[in-house]
């Protein structure tokens, strides 16, 4: 097979113009230069798959072609036609709609508002809304995708998964609105979807095709090879070069990725440093409840890895943050190495040595405007002071030392946060319970949702690296591989019990298949 | 750390005033200029400027008592040589602090309204004067008239001004004296509409459902509370209340022409606006020296009148004549020292 | 570049609830509230207790219903106003000074109030442009506004108090329908109009939705500044239409008409459940709310409760409604600023 | 198999984010405000700008200056203080009721007591769960009332004055001691906020509350003790306002409210939390008594005064607000 590298349109008219075509994009951050000359070609009824580290500027550019990003130079080509687009109904109007990778729904609004929001066609007639043709046009969209949700619930009362589907059905609008065939962008769609609710979502996607161009991003390279034609690979701003996606293997991917070989089975790295013995118990949980989970019961050695599964609904998330003192619990008790905890907040939780990374990164991880030093040190001041008085040195010093180990991509220590790739956030918010090298039991919720290869393998490089030195761990996996490959032993969650507990040592790991089948 | 005393000209012998009468500077200041009574208080000093040939400086605080002394602490911190100032003090707490200052800058200074009852006008030089009406009296007065008018016995209820003014206690203290004169009359309710038209309206409408035809009669602080509870009066379609005030406002004038309210005490707003200036300017420029103004006259009560149907006419448009300003005729209006 | 769904923290917090339409439990605190207060005054003053006085309490509700429903569409998207005084002063002159009134010879009658509501309009217009134009906080766009509007009043008003003598005006405080005066139809027809605005025009869905998640409004395409410059107008004509039922209470044009209003509506939207915060609430809270600000000032001398004490026992009372109000919800990560 | 081509990926060397001129002068920006608007008083009359003037002015704004500082960094926690003039007020009257007592240690019991008052409403607020708008509104008119009672409705006169003569001392003769008092008072506590984690657990807390609260920063604590200081600020303005009217009165400060929340916004503070210091709100306090004063003196009439003051407050705000730091503005 031969590469196709296209820079230009294509001469001689030889097909159509490519849906899309980026040539020579830039895009300049104060410090970062997050898009450094891209050339991107999508073609009609393709799947293009997008792949790169955190920080390759795949979201920037992704932005760019819906309008919210204004690039410096470079130009984008719309079915053979020099566009400049300038904000999102542009795009939309040239048949370009995306779906972001934070969820960007207004929470206070009906499913069906939030669907046709911005293009509301019939459904808002001089400004009076006609709510059932409103909610006739969402039914429309919802039925596209085959789902369920009543268009008149209050976004804010569905569940994340339920949310991820009303973005794809608001995407799917940009149909009615151009008689041309669309190009529908969707940034990491996956990254909070479970099994089932992806294989809904990869029908869509072939279903798009027949009549549209798909741009998809993935962090998970077997999804992106198993959904796309083609996957273009950026890296430091620019395009490295690109796969059709028939018989390539994710490894090759991951070393165009980062420029070095990489092996797609990296949950189990390293799993021979590992030793064998876990040690004393050190979290343990008798008959706790709050207000989604019941009697559970739980224990986690020091030293051992313990992973969490269920649904959504299982309670599982909200047993974590009880653990953290963040949710109310009504009875039972839990003990940390032999000693009663203090459930009564947060404070008293990280006291004791518990650490918490939560799913939701952007509202309760991080502090978005404040910079990557102060969010690594918020926790533990006595990483950064010296009696009461903050050291600005020696908080520069401990800071740099984690932005260097943990590979962190930032201009600057004292940027803001905010202003990181979405994976890189992620390892700032893990590196606050590091810093201190006093943590004794650590709770993840999804503590890789959104990295990119390199950076998982960081993590549970990381993971298993506190774990040799005796950190009891909580892990509540993106998937169910994850869990099955990071975890020693794994608790399975349902209907907020505790109900079956599977060993999973390195040797005899269960398969997907039987963790499913206990967890319905 | 030393003292220094924060005006331009400190302490001046000023009991012996020297200015050409062009250089001196007259201010006025009232809370604002959005009520009827204080604007036509400023215009009466407008009036006393041009008579003298100068123009007065109207400040207005908005009824906000730091940034009255702001005011007054900014104006004494320029030139206050031959300043002349008449100044309508916010509440009583904010007269001592006003009168330290133009001592020390020695500008000359009339207050009126509101002073604390301590506070000796006699022991300071540049101030010169304080003129109020007599509140206890003036709260009697419209009593009586209130009393008489529902035929000396019956309910009535009191709406009371802003609670911690000098003004609105002294005029409920009137009520009680009258009160205490006339056994038949019972104080069925007091609330506070703090000197509020808006205010008295919703007031007087709940005291109305609360007390219903058991109200004769209506003893309000101000005439703005007094035409406020008129208008209550008024959308209850009730036409048997009486109704006091105290202030002699345009407004109450004419309802008291039409016979809708009963009584009110007059305080003649343009004239003292103009009093304060003349009574400084003539201090200022040498026509008059502190030491041979009266004791008496140093802290006095104005003159007023219990306004009436019979004698309204009388007062309808208030007019001041240069010679209510001439500085041999400056205290021909006292009703004596306060007491 | 604003960075998409800064996911607002209603999201963190309904982690896994049940799909839900339109009213809900939580929205029951403020009625209940309305309910309890109403019950103990009946129970302690019989005259609070009487048909005239519950006509009484809605005629004195007007006004500030009025206000309040203004209030709310801003406080929905987020804002705040405190443009209401200078506003309501500056519509009470206009309309006092254009209706037949003892300063001039004008009797426009119906026109001299639309003028007046349209002034206050372009005032209310004036504190959205401050906010989208030159990015105000409309804190300080509205607070400026007020002394804008109050120097208008105060130089129209010019020293002499306008009286009216407009009859259909003097009426409306004085007639009555059904045992109400007018303007408590006004203002019930004002409630009525607001919910619809709310409920069915893009305007009012869009003003819950900026409180919601701005920034989610410019991701799908919404250009959000006109929105937020009709919602301020709107509320100014809402604050003239207020400052106008006050000139028809008082007969007369006040300066001071508006005095206090901005934190009584304030107080009544947020009572009544509408969030500072935007995006929760709206014209039917707000109602109760003020039916509780008024039952509240009413029943306090009804009952006669010292005048002295009767703002600190209300002040009390607020507090314990809210807390009372927000206990069922009270969550141990929640976020309350 | 293809053999994909691969691009040599730019070497991104480190950049140092430095402040660019724009943003170094976004940040001066309340301090341009204040010389621009002193500037244009001065042109106005030439008479303004003069040693005595500007010393009457900074003398002025002293207690301003504390209660915003105070209220600041409430704001900058993501709450408000409606309740800080109502409590001047009340401990106005508490000073001069206890005076005759305590005697010299009557400051420090109304700094005291005001700060244990606003401590009170902290806990209220985080406890409760109470938004912070209501709870000092509910306290607002509580302390109202409770000062009207214990004061019998009127001011209480002040005869010894020697506690407070310190306040109206000055500095080397032209700086009022109740300023200087003021700029400790900003110095100290913002020192603190730069040198202890406290400043980055506010800035944390009004960013982004429940971040904080999840990285275990003491969330309510730091909300007590704003609301601590921002009582105890509103104390010691109290004491600076009894030193300059000789008595204590149940209603002095009310009127203080919406200027000192105005200085706070004028400064560049942002309404909604996390941006913002100590330093701006003593510019745009300033700016504020320049405002309230500096008009009528200069002349402007009253109606055209409040239209003037409306104008500017407006105009300053847009050009001290950092919009980098506050993408949303509401
Ligand atoms: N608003 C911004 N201001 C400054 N720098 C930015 C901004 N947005 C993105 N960047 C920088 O641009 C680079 C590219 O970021 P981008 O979000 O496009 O990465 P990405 O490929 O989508 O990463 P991820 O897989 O983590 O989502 C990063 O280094 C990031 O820090
Ligand atoms: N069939 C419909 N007809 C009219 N309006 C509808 C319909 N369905 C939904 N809506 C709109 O959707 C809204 C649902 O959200 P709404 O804002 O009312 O929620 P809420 O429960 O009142 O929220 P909150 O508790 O925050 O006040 C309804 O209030 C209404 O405005
Ligand atoms: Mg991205
Ligand atoms: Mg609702």
């Amino acid at each position: 097979m031969t590469t196709n590298l296209q820079t230009g349109p294509v001469p001689g008219g030889r097909t159509a113009p490519p849906a899309l075509e980026v040539r020579g994009l830039v895009k300049h951050y104060p410090g970062v230069k997050a898009l450094d000359g891209v050339d991107l070609v999508v073609h009609q009824n393709e799947v293009l798959g997008l792949a790169g580290e955190n920080g390759a500027g795949k979201s920037t550019l992704l932005k760019a072609l819906v309008g919210l990003v204004r690039p410096d130079a470079g130009e984008i080509w719309v079915r053979g036609e020099r566009v400049r687009l300038r904000s999102v109904v542009d795009a939309a109007n040239h048949g370009l709609g995306m779906v972001f990778q934070e969820q960007s729904l207004v929470p206070n609004l009906t499913a069906a508002e939030n669907i046709v929001l911005g293009s509301e066609g019939p459904g808002v007639r001089r400004g009076i809304y006609h709510w059932r043709t409103m909610r006739r046009l969402a039914q429309e969209q919802l039925d596209k995708i085959g789902s369920h949700i009543d268009p008149l619930a209050r976004t804010d009362s569905l569940s994340f998964a339920d949310r991820q589907m009303v973005e794809i059905a608001k995407v799917l609008r940009i149909e009615e609105r151009t008689s041309h065939p669309p190009v529908i962008i969707l940034d990491e769609p996956t990254s909070v979807l479970e099994s089932k609710e992806i294989e809904t979502l990869f029908t869509q996607v072939r279903r798009l095709r027949e009549f549209a161009s798909v741009v998809f991003v993935s962090h998970r390279l077997d999804e992106v090879l198993d959904v796309c034609d083609r996957v273009a690979v950026l890296r430091g701003g620019r395009s490295v070069g690109e796969v059709p996606a028939a018989g390539a293997a994710p490894a090759e991917l991951h070393r165009m990725m980062i420029g070095s070989t990489g092996s797609d089975d990296h949950y189990h790295d390293g799993l021979a440093e590992r030793s064998e013995e876990p040690g004393r118990p050190r979290l343990v949980v008798r008959g706790l409840s709050g207000r989604t989970f019941r009697d559970v019961d739980l224990e986690v050695r020091a030293g051992e890895i313990v992973g969490i599964v269920g649904v959504h609904g299982s309670g599982r998330e909200d047993l974590c943050r009880a653990l953290f003192g963040a949710e109310a619990t009504t009875a039972g008790e839990v003990q940390l190495d032999g000693e009663r905890l203090d459930l009564s907040g947060t404070r008293a939780a990280c006291a004791a040595g518990i650490g918490y990374v939560p799913a939701e990164r952007k509202t309760e991880g991080m502090v978005g405007p404040m910079s990557v030093a102060d969010n690594m040190t918020l926790t533990k001041q006595q990483a950064r002071c010296s009696g009461p008085l903050v050291r600005p040195r020696k908080q520069a010093t401990l800071v740099d030392t984690w932005i260097e180990r943990l590979s962190i991509r930032t201009p600057h220590r004292g940027t803001a946060i905010q202003r990181l790739s979405g994976g890189n956030q992620q390892k700032v918010v893990l590196a606050r319970w590091l810093v201190s090298g006093d943590v004794r039991l650590l709770l993840l919720d999804h503590p890789t949702r959104g990295l990119d290869i390199g950076a998982r393998s960081e993590v549970y490089r990381l993971m298993r690296e506190l774990a040799g030195s005796g950190v009891a761990t909580v892990l509540l996996a993106d998937s169910l591989e994850e869990a099955i490959g990071m975890s020693d032993r794994i608790v399975v969650m349902s209907d907020g019990r505790a109900t079956t507990e599977i060993a999973a040592p390195s040797g005899g790991k269960p398969t997907p298949l039987d963790l499913v089948k206990e967890m319905v | 750390t030393e003292t220094a005393a924060g005006g331009g000209a400190a302490g001046g012998d000023v009991a012996s005033g020297a200015c050409d009468p062009a250089d001196v500077t007259l201010v006025g200041q009232v809370r604002n200029e959005s009520n009827p009574y204080e604007a036509s208080w400023l215009d009466g000093g407008d009036a006393f400027a041009e008579q003298v040939g100068l123009t007065q400086e109207r400040l207005t605080y908005d009824g906000d008592s730091t940034r009255q002394q702001e005011q007054i602490s900014q104006l004494l911190a320029g030139d206050t040589e031959c300043l002349v100032m008449n100044i309508l003090p916010n509440g009583d707490s904010d007269t001592p602090p006003i009168v330290e200052g133009a001592e020390a800058a020695g500008a000359y200074l009339v207050t009126q309204w509101n002073k604390p009852a301590d506070l000796n006008v006699a022991d300071y030089d540049s101030w010169l004067s304080h003129i109020t009406y007599d509140g206890v009296e003036s709260g009697r007065q419209i009593g009586d008239a209130l009393a008489e008018a529902i035929g000396g016995s019956g309910g009535i209820v009191a709406l009371q001004g802003i609670l911690d003014t000098g003004a609105a206690k002294d005029r409920f203290a009137g009520l009680e004296e009258s009160l205490a004169g006339n056994p038949d009359v019972e104080l069925l309710d007091d609330q506070t509409a703090n000197f509020s038209r808006a205010e008295a309206l919703e007031v007087t409408k709940t005291l109305l459902t609360k007390h219903g035809d058991d109200i004769k009669g209506i003893w309000a602080a101000n005439d703005d509370m007094a035409l406020g509870a008129l208008e209550a009066l008024q959308q209850a379609g009730r036409d048997d209340v009486a109704v006091v005030g105290i202030d002699a406002v345009p407004d109450a004038l004419t309802a008291i022409e039409e016979g809708t309210m009963t009584a009110t005490v007059s305080s003649d707003g343009p004239w003292q606006g103009g009093i304060g200036l003349a009574i400084g300017y003539c201090v200022a420029t040498g026509e008059l020296a502190v030491e041979d103004i009266a004791a008496d006259d140093r802290a006095w009560f104005a003159e007023q009148f219990l306004i009436q149907q019979d004698n309204v006419a009388d007062f309808v448009s208030p007019e001041t004549s240069e010679a209510d300003f001439a500085c041999d005729n400056l205290f021909s209006r006292s009703q004596g020292a306060i007491s | 570049m604003t960075s998409p769904a800064e996911a607002d923290t209603e999201v963190v917090q309904a982690r896994r609830p049940q799909p839900r339409r339109g009213v809900s439990l939580r929205d029951a605190g403020p009625p209940i509230a309305l309910v309890v207060v109403f019950g103990v005054f009946a129970a302690l003053s019989p005259g609070f207790r009487t048909l005239s006085n519950v006509q009484n309490v809605l005629d004195a509700a007007a006004v500030l219903a009025v206000v309040t429903i203004g209030i709310s569409f801003v406080l929905m998207m987020g804002s705040i106003d405190l443009s209401a005084p200078g506003i309501m002063g500056a519509s009470a002159i206009t309309v006092a000074l254009l209706v037949a009134n003892n300063r001039n010879d004008n009797d426009l009658g119906f026109v001299g109030i639309a003028v007046a509501v349209l002034l206050a309009a372009g005032l209310g217009c004036l504190s959205g442009l401050a906010l989208v134009l030159l990015k105000v906080p409309s804190f300080m766009a509205t607070l400026g506004v007020s002394a804008v509007g109050l120097g208008l009043a105060t130089l129209l008003f010019a020293g002499v108090q306008p009286n009216i003598a407009d009859p259909m005006l003097e009426g409306w405080a004085v007639e009555r329908f059904l045992g109400l005066a007018h303007l408590t139809w006004i203002a019930l027809g004002c409630v009525l109009l607001g919910w619809l605005v709310q409920r069915y025009s893009r305007l009012g869905r869009y003003a819950f939705a900026i409180g919601g998640a701005e920034e989610v409004l410019a991701l799908s395409g919404v250009r959000v500044a006109p929105y937020k410059v009709a919602v301020f107008t709107l509320a100014g004509a809402f604050y003239g239409l207020a400052g106008v039922m006050v000139t028809s209470q008082l007969s007369a044009g006040l300066v001071q008409a508006g005095r206090g209003y901005d934190f009584s509506a304030i107080t009544a939207a947020v009572v009544g459940g509408t969030l500072l915060t935007g995006g929760r609430g709206g014209i039917l809270h707000s109602t109760v709310g003020v039916l509780l600000v008024t039952v509240l000032t009413n029943g306090l001398v009804q009952v006669g409760v010292s005048p002295y004490w009767q703002g600190g026992v209300q002040g009390l009372i607020v507090v314990a409604a809210v807390a009372a109000a927000v206990i069922p919800q009270r969550r141990r990560n929640q976020v309350t600023k | 198999m293809s053999t994909p081509v691969l691009a040599q990926p730019a070497s991104d060397a480190p950049v140092v984010a430095r402040p660019t001129v724009g943003q170094r002068l976004t940040s001066f920006m309340p301090v341009i405000a204040l010389v621009v608007l002193l500037a244009a008083l001065t042109v106005v009359d030439p008479g303004f700008f003069t040693l005595s003037s500007l010393t009457a002015a900074v003398r002025t704004a002293a207690p301003l200056v504390v209660l915003a500082a105070g209220a600041t960094v409430v704001v900058l926690c993501g709450g408000i203080d409606l309740s800080i003039a109502a409590l001047c007020s009340l401990a106005t009257v508490f000073f001069a009721l206890w005076l005759p007592d305590l005697g010299g240690l009557t400051t420090l019991a109304i700094v005291a007591v005001a700060g244990a008052i606003g401590a009170l409403q902290g806990v209220a607020h985080v406890l409760l769960r109470i938004p912070s708008f209501i709870v000092t509104l509910g306290g607002m008119s509580i302390f109202s009332a409770i000062a009207l009672v214990i004061s019998d409705a009127g001011p209480i006169p002040v005869s010894d004055r020697g506690t407070t003569h310190w306040l109206t001392l000055y500095v080397a003769g032209v700086l009022p001691m109740a300023f200087v008092v003021a700029l400790v008072v900003v110095a100290v506590v913002s020192l603190v906020l730069r040198l202890t984690p406290v400043g980055s657990w506010v800035r944390a807390i009004g960013y982004s509350e429940s971040a904080a609260r999840l990285a275990g920063s003491p969330v309510d604590l730091v909300k007590v003790g704003a609301f601590t200081l921002s009582g105890a600020c509103a104390g010691l303005a109290a004491v600076m306002l009894v030193s300059r009217n000789f008595s204590g009165s149940p209603t002095m400060a009310d009127n203080l409210l919406l200027p000192a929340v105005a200085a706070i916004v004028v400064g560049g503070t942002a309404i909604t939390g996390g941006h913002g210091s100590l330093w701006r709100s003593l510019a745009g306090a300033l700016v504020v008594t320049l405002l309230r004063v500096g008009l009528p003196i200069v002349g402007v009439p009253s109606a055209y005064e409040q239209i003037l003051y409306g104008a500017i407050i407006v105009a300053a705000v847009a050009l001290t607000l950092d919009r980098s730091k506050v993408l949303i503005i509401k």
